[in-house]
């Protein structure tokens, strides 16, 4: 089974800025990939990366198949995102936010069932994105995300705002869908945590990865969920 | 594409219907405009009548611009712009809902506006059909133009400048075509045009618009 | 307080006054000399005026709460209800003085509206009621919401002054102040100014009369809202004990 | 109140001199909106010389709210609104820094626009002096005014909206004034009109509504 | 010497949702309160509401010594918040931001160490605020912080979004602060961080305090730094 992230050497501009500068990182099914390091590495420019939302100027770029350089766009419905930003419509009740994504990707999933797994109780679900507390727009992003049937997750900080239950219950999710055959890659700098969750830490740093290089070695074991 | 297209319409005008931004500020903004350019234009009256119709499709425009800006900051949460590319919606239908829904408030506009300029100007129909196929195709042109450049000013954080700036000449031509068109159903008009032509042009510029941004939506999502 | 109407022997006594004002107003603008060019329309001037006074008088008693609530000694929730309560009646007649005089126009200009400073200022001057009232129907905390409208309250002030000396300021189609004009040599017949006066008296006397129902009512559903917000905070302090998760 | 109002113009204008929505964007607006003009009303053109001066001031104002707009927009990232009240500035002196900044835009923005209108709408003008002090008094109502109603709208979602609608009706009589105020200045007028008045009269409203910036921006800044 | 901040039976309105459900808390000179509870239990509206941004509606609220239902405004330099989002002009530098609040809020203090403190190198303290990454926003929030000399600091999920480094360095400042006089309340969900910092733990949900009610009892002993 091949990789489902295939980075060689890859670059990405913000504007004149190499956020990205010759990134290696090769990222098996089944694994849950933990991104750290210090502020402004280029982490979430990277997720943004694999998703197809920053285009890679240089280098291999494959994800779920996908080469990135030409067809970013054949890939977008199968990854899932949770960036820094809940993409919510500030008119729009969390419920109808969620509908309307779900809908938006075509994805069949129950979204009370996905409100339910993100701990979104009945009154929260009918009041409007904008006067939503910081935690309860995560949670709503959260519901999007269990919404959509994606193949690859790519989480940006996902236990930030999120109070103890919320933590406990995402790392829940996230095992749950490694088990059913997801692949995870999420930046977090809550190491304790996180590196509990993850099958391989790879740190961050000016724009590459350092030290053991994110290339797989050999064969990888996807995790086992006990 | 048509489904992902009413989709979107559908969440536009449900966001319109809870925030009631078009109908408690824009159509009163329209509306306060032909108040203004008839104060500005006071010093003989005969210019008003005269100048009806182009002072209503000028005000339309006007509004058009805060339509499209307004429909385009509910998409400029931060994420949703992210969100709506990783969607998997079709931009063609994208692009198709967003225009959909601010055609249908620029309609509405439209008539309550008309109202007002002949009750204010006091100017006379005759041919309301004209009238009415004038304003379905103008707002159809001004409704695909706005949509697109509304998505392409978008992406920059300066967008509520940008905006009109590129809208503007754009739509001038619509602009023109509407207001001939629109003269020849108002006696008031100090000489003779003949619809046909101009309806024609308009419909080509709406067809045009339409055409173009379906084609040009996507890669614009792109930037 | 438990009411369950708005009425009591206050606005009784109001709204027969009013409807006795109004009665005489017709009554006598029936009867006055029709002026030769305006045939039957002269008769307006029994009621356009005082509707347009009367409009005047409701904006100044929206300033004068909205000030009452500005200044930190007077602020009462009370003020800004008055506010509230006489903008809405405010609109209504500047609303009826814009048609009134618009039927006025018809036969007096050959037009029912004309671009002149008079008329304008009467139209922005509903616009800025408009956008007060728009202001008002914006949610927000009472303070927050009050203290918005007090200032668009204050700026729809600045334009009545403006608008009744526009008559001088702007060559005007619109009459001049004919009170201002008042002479030895009346330039206005004394039976049209009686007729005026008893007009603005009249609407003025309706004015009161719905005022004092409209204030009555925004308390009522004060006092809902207030109940409202007990069960509210209730709920809200519920939520801690139902933390399933 | 002056030091931190200084401190405030002083960050809109650097923000300006970074971004140049003002110069690359508003400026050329407008123009374009005298252009869009002299098409609405093209049929005779006789007209255009006679209205120059009111579609003149319409064009600054319709300007102008794209500045107020831009300048509220600045302030509207999240956090900054509080900051700001947290920060202690004197709210008076943050109304003078914004309505400054805004001022001085429009009035570059004016020298350009009156270039193009003489050269458009073939005027001629006769009295520089007059026009100066116009542009001077009415550009000070404007910018008053719009920061202060942009103070207004924009604790609201709703702002690009919700602006023009409470500001044209505010600044409506600054555009009468100072449009007859012009007019006696362009040989192009139909009619007689003392400027001395007018002048007065503007001079009025830009102090009338800088007080009242000064007075009511505090309590705004509450909300 | 008396309370810094004492609440009875407090109301906040957010619309017309009670968000704040009376609150009793008292925090004496020198404290450390750490406030946590779930999501949307009321925490930013609470801290909101010291700062004197969300108005009390009901109860008695005391901050600084000045009564937030009366005279709001008048305490305003005295307390710094570090809020959800980062008050930063998109186009400034991180440098003219800090500068700008710094000299706004009339504080001596220097701007240069403040970033310092807050770990900006020198060359994210030419990037303009739109283009910082969400840790370098956090960051530059926090030199805004240190550069005004405030009484009070309210500090809402303040670790969130920074690197490790970032956090440790927080925390001794946050010690150094209250060393130096400041009261400090935080806001936080990373209990096992936080309430090592903390000198009191409560908590909120419902738009209350639970259990130990926030009242003192007695005399409270201010933190001693080692
Ligand atoms: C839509 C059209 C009109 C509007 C908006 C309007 C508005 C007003 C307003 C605001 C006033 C109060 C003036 C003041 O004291 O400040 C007024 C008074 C008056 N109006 Fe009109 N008016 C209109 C048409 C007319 C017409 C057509 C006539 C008759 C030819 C007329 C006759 C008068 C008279 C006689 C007064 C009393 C003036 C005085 O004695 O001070 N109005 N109108
Ligand atoms: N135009 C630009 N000029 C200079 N630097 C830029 C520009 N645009 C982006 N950057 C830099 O690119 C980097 C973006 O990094 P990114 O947001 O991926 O960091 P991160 O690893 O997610 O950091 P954090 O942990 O704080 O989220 C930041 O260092 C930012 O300063
Ligand atoms: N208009 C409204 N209608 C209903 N609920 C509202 C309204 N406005 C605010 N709320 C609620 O008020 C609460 C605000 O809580 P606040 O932001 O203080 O929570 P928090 O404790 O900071 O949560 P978090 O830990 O997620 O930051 C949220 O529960 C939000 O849903
Ligand atoms: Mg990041
Ligand atoms: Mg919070």
């Amino acid at each position: 089974m091949d990789a489902v992230v295939h980075l060689r050497d890859a670059v990405c501009l913000l504007g004149r800025f190499p956020a990205l500068a010759g990134v290696d990182l090769d990222v098996a099914p089944g694994e849950i990939v933990l991104l750290t390091g210090p502020n402004g590495a280029g982490k979430t420019t990277l997720l943004r990366a694999l998703a197809g939302l920053v285009p890679v100027t240089a280098g291999e770029a494959v994800v779920l198949g996908h080469d990135l350089r030409r067809d970013a766009r054949a890939l977008r419905r199968d990854v899932g995102l949770l960036g820094h930003g809940a993409a919510l419509y500030d008119d729009l009740t969390v419920a109808e936010n969620v509908r309307f994504w779900a809908r938006a990707g075509r994805a069949g999933g129950d979204v009370d069932a996905a409100m339910a797994r993100a701990g979104l109780d009945s009154r929260v679900r009918d009041v409007i994105g904008a006067r939503l507390s910081a935690g309860q727009r995560r949670r709503a992003a959260l519901a999007v995300l269990f919404a959509r049937a994606a193949r690859l997750w790519l989480l940006d900080e996902p236990h930030a705002g999120l109070d103890a239950a919320g933590r406990d219950a995402l790392d829940a999710e996230i095992r749950a869908a490694v088990a059913s055959g997801t692949t995870v890659v999420v930046a977090s700098h809550e190491l304790d945590r996180a590196s509990a969750l993850a099958t391989r830490t790879v740190t961050v740093a000016g724009g590459h990865l350092l030290g053991p290089s994110g290339r797989l070695s050999g064969e990888e074991e996807p995790l086992r969920v006990p | 594409m048509f489904r992902d297209a009413l989709l979107v319409a559908g969440k536009d005008l449900r966001i319109e219907r809870r925030s009631r931004v078009g109908l408690q500020q824009i159509v009163p903004f329209a509306v306060l405009v032909i108040v203004l350019f008839a104060f500005a234009l006071d010093p003989d009256r005969g210019v008003l009548t005269r100048a009806a119709a182009g002072l209503f499709w000028v005000a339309v425009l006007f509004s058009a611009l805060l339509a499209v800006q307004r429909s385009q900051a509910v998409e400029g949460a931060d994420g949703v712009r992210d969100a709506v590319r990783l969607s998997g919606l079709d931009p063609a239908g994208i692009f198709l809902g967003k225009a959909l829904a601010v055609a249908v408030q620029l309609l509405v506009l439209e008539v309550v506006l008309g109202v007002s300029v002949v009750l204010l100007y006091d100017v006379e129909v005759v041919g309301l059909g004209v009238l009415a196929g004038t304003a379905v195709a103008a707002t159809a042109g001004l409704a695909a133009a706005g949509s697109l450049y509304g998505a392409l000013a978008a992406g920059l954080r300066v967008r509520e400048t940008l905006l009109p700036l590129l809208l503007l000449p754009v739509v001038a031509p619509v602009l023109i075509a509407a207001t001939r068109a629109s003269e020849s159903a108002l006696t008031s008009t100090s000489f003779e045009v003949s619809a046909g032509d101009w309806l024609g042009l308009l419909g080509v510029f709406a067809a045009l618009y339409v055409a173009f941004g379906l084609f040009a939506y996507g890669p614009l999502l792109e930037d | 307080m438990k009411r369950t109407t708005t009425s009591s022997g206050l606005t009784m006594s109001l709204g027969i006054a009013a409807l006795v004002a109004l009665g005489a107003t017709v009554a006598l603008g029936l009867t006055l000399p029709k002026t030769v060019e305006q045939a039957e329309y002269s008769r307006l001037i029994a009621i356009h005026p005082g509707i347009a006074w009367t409009a005047y008088v409701a904006c100044t008693v929206t300033a004068l709460a909205s000030i009452a609530w500005l200044l930190p000694r007077t602020r009462a929730a009370k003020w800004d209800l008055l506010a509230g309560a006489s903008a809405e009646i405010g609109a209504l007649f500047t609303a009826l003085m814009l048609i009134t005089g618009s039927i006025w126009g018809r036969p007096t200009w050959g037009v029912y509206w004309v671009w002149d400073a008079r008329l304008t200022l009467s139209a922005l001057l509903l616009a800025l009621l408009l956008g007060y009232l728009a202001i008002r129907q914006v949610p927000a905390d009472p303070d927050v919401r009050a203290r918005r409208s007090a200032m668009a309250a204050l700026l729809a002030l600045v334009v009545v002054p403006v608008n009744h000396f526009a008559v001088e300021w702007w060559r005007t189609l619109h009459q001049g102040r004919s009170l201002a004009q008042l002479t030895p040599e009346d330039s206005l017949d004394g039976s049209f100014l009686g007729a005026m006066a008893l007009g603005f008296l009249a609407m003025t006397l309706v004015y009161a009369w719905l005022l004092v129902h409209r204030v009555r009512v925004a308390r009522l559903e004060e006092a809902r809202e207030e109940t409202a917000l007990a069960t509210a905070i209730e709920e809200r302090r519920a939520e801690a004990t139902t933390l399933a998760r």
